[in-house]
């Protein structure tokens, strides 16, 4: 059987829900099936990707720094939505992990050639 | 002055009950008193003593737990919204033939007058919403 | 102040924002906690909807959430910060409280 | 102690969430307190309203009925939002019950007005 | 057909079926269910961003949701009526589906 | 074809499960099999055997219970999702010190990796969202 192409779509902001923390999960878990793993960060998904941030006043495990572990995990194909970063006034150097920033034709391309597609 | 405050977030799914948490600490420093918490919609698992947080990295039921000891306010769960959550009494266990049963003795299962005595009974009601 | 609006929601809820701002008269105040906080951030998204908000009226942005989501540096200029002292203080000034979700 | 004024907003369609539901629930039980009760319909909870309907086909209750009980239980200040029917393009003849079709000021006014807000 | 995308949200997620319509080509499709089904209405609010969907990408509405929330009548004619056989049918014949919630 | 189904969504709380439920029905009359349904997020609430619905009104329980006897499909609730929202089997009860327990014995606890197996298996896989 030839590897999948599963792909993880992160659209939503850390900490309001549990979106994000799951999906990372997600993620981790499929990295150790030896597949193929993309994650695209669109629309507000891009605040899981910040640098910064302390959730110790707000009561809230931060997962966030799981997203760091992605590329020890064999995980290296991790794209940003780039009109999304610039709408949100978020630049590559805030960011905790390197991510490619990509065009919506590039996103769209990524969507039509997964095998599976997950929505966090 | 007196306030009531409505959750409607679960734990680990929503940040609801979490903000309404920190929102109390700083009411109650502030020098108000809380009449209610009111756990309505998901919010009601709030009340369910089979959650469980792994690494024990959440702090949220054991801040509960003290809140209720250290001051006298009423945490009640619309037991309308908690039997639907699965969120039930030993005696609402016996009523629908359960073998188990989930709530937190600090909680109470009560119906929605409860929501309604607190809007009456408060200077403000504050609602932590869910979707 | 009247009512304060309380807003928890991020950018895929702009219908609500909208609304949330087309309700709000002179007289209220809008504190965005939560998800909400992204709304607060200096950028060509937020900057638009925030502008129809009502002259006079508070707008806050809960610093406890801002901070959580290292959105700190981002903060746009036309919004107050307050910390849940600031929050709870904002209760007592209004007369009531809409949460939006 | 005064009658106090409880205002119910309903912004979100039937079904996909139990926010009409458990809100017409606390509706209910805040008519048996005699206190002076107000529904405001907008945004997607105008559909809360819609004469037809059938549920048997999607499995899950349908709670919309109990919006019908409201008159009997002396609540009858029942407000929609007349630019969000027009713009969805729904007109009074297809509401299940008599609503009064209001404007944005108002509906600011009856926010000014309440006593204490709930949101479904 | 390439890519079905699922779409159970109301008007107040806006924003995003806006993305959602900016994500599909001409070759995708795209089913409401849910709460989405008020987007299969005719009316101004629905029309103008159901418009931007790509030429020749099918829009199709679940019947059971539709029916079930009093809107068949209200049906747009942009969009195509299909029962749950229907969904799976679309499910069959695109290569993977993508939910928008 | 082959088919697994993810369910986020709550009883009671969402569309999603019953959504998921009408799918698979129709899925299976036309001939096709379902290799399992992965319950997360929220969805692990429909492991729950504590879920009440007052009047039976709500045929949903019962329908994944005849489901489930008529057709060999894998009931996953993710055991990461399940803790956290308290629905945990007799083991789960045991090793966090709860007393009682809330599984349906029909669903398996088990962890992500069920999610994963099931897309590399199945030729679909259809996700019912709740937020």
């Amino acid at each position: 059987m030839s590897a999948k192409r599963l792909l993880f779509v992160f659209s939503n902001s850390p900490f309001g829900n549990a979106l994000g923390a799951e999906g990372l999960d997600a993620v981790l878990a499929a990295s150790v099936f030896d597949q193929d793993v993309t994650l695209i960060f669109q629309l507000d998904g891009i605040y899981q990707l910040m640098k910064d941030g302390d959730t110790a006043d707000i009561g809230i495990k931060d997962h966030r720094k799981g997203f760091k572990a992605l590329e020890m995990y064999g995980v290296d194909t991790i794209l940003v939505d780039a009109m999304d970063m610039e709408a949100r006034g978020i630049t590559e150097s805030q960011l905790a992990i390197p991510a490619q920033p990509v065009d919506r034709t590039k996103i769209t391309e990524t969507i039509h050639q997964a095998d599976a597609i997950f929505t966090f | 002055m007196i306030y009531s405050i409505v959750v409607y977030g679960a734990p680990h799914s929503s940040q609801a009950p979490y903000s309404a948490y920190q929102f109390i600490q700083a009411a109650l420093s502030r020098g108000h008193s809380i009449y209610r918490i009111f756990f309505y919609h998901d919010g009601a698992t709030n009340g369910s003593s089979l959650v469980v947080s792994p690494q024990d990295d959440d702090l949220l039921p054991k801040a509960w737990h003290e809140l209720k000891q250290q001051h006298e306010i009423d945490f009640v769960v619309c037991i309308g919204a908690g039997i639907k959550r699965g969120v039930i009494n030993e005696q609402e266990a016996a009523r629908y033939e359960r073998t188990q049963h989930s709530l937190n003795d600090r909680f109470e299962l009560s119906g929605l007058g409860q929501l309604v005595d607190a809007s009456l009974k408060s200077d403000r009601v504050i609602t932590f919403g869910a979707r | 102040m009247t009512t304060l609006h309380i807003f928890n929601q991020g950018t895929l809820q702009s219908a609500l924002l909208q609304r949330c701002i087309e309700t709000m008269s002179h007289k209220d105040a809008l504190i965005f906690i939560e998800d909400g906080v992204v709304w607060a951030t200096d950028s060509p998204l937020t900057s638009q909807l925030l502008g129809k908000a009502p002259q006079n009226a508070g707008i806050y942005v809960l610093s406890e959430d801002l901070g959580a989501r290292g959105l700190s540096e981002l903060k746009a200029e036309s919004v107050a910060v307050v910390d849940y002292n600031g929050f709870v203080e904002l209760t007592e000034q209004s007369q009531n409280t809409l949460s939006w979700f």
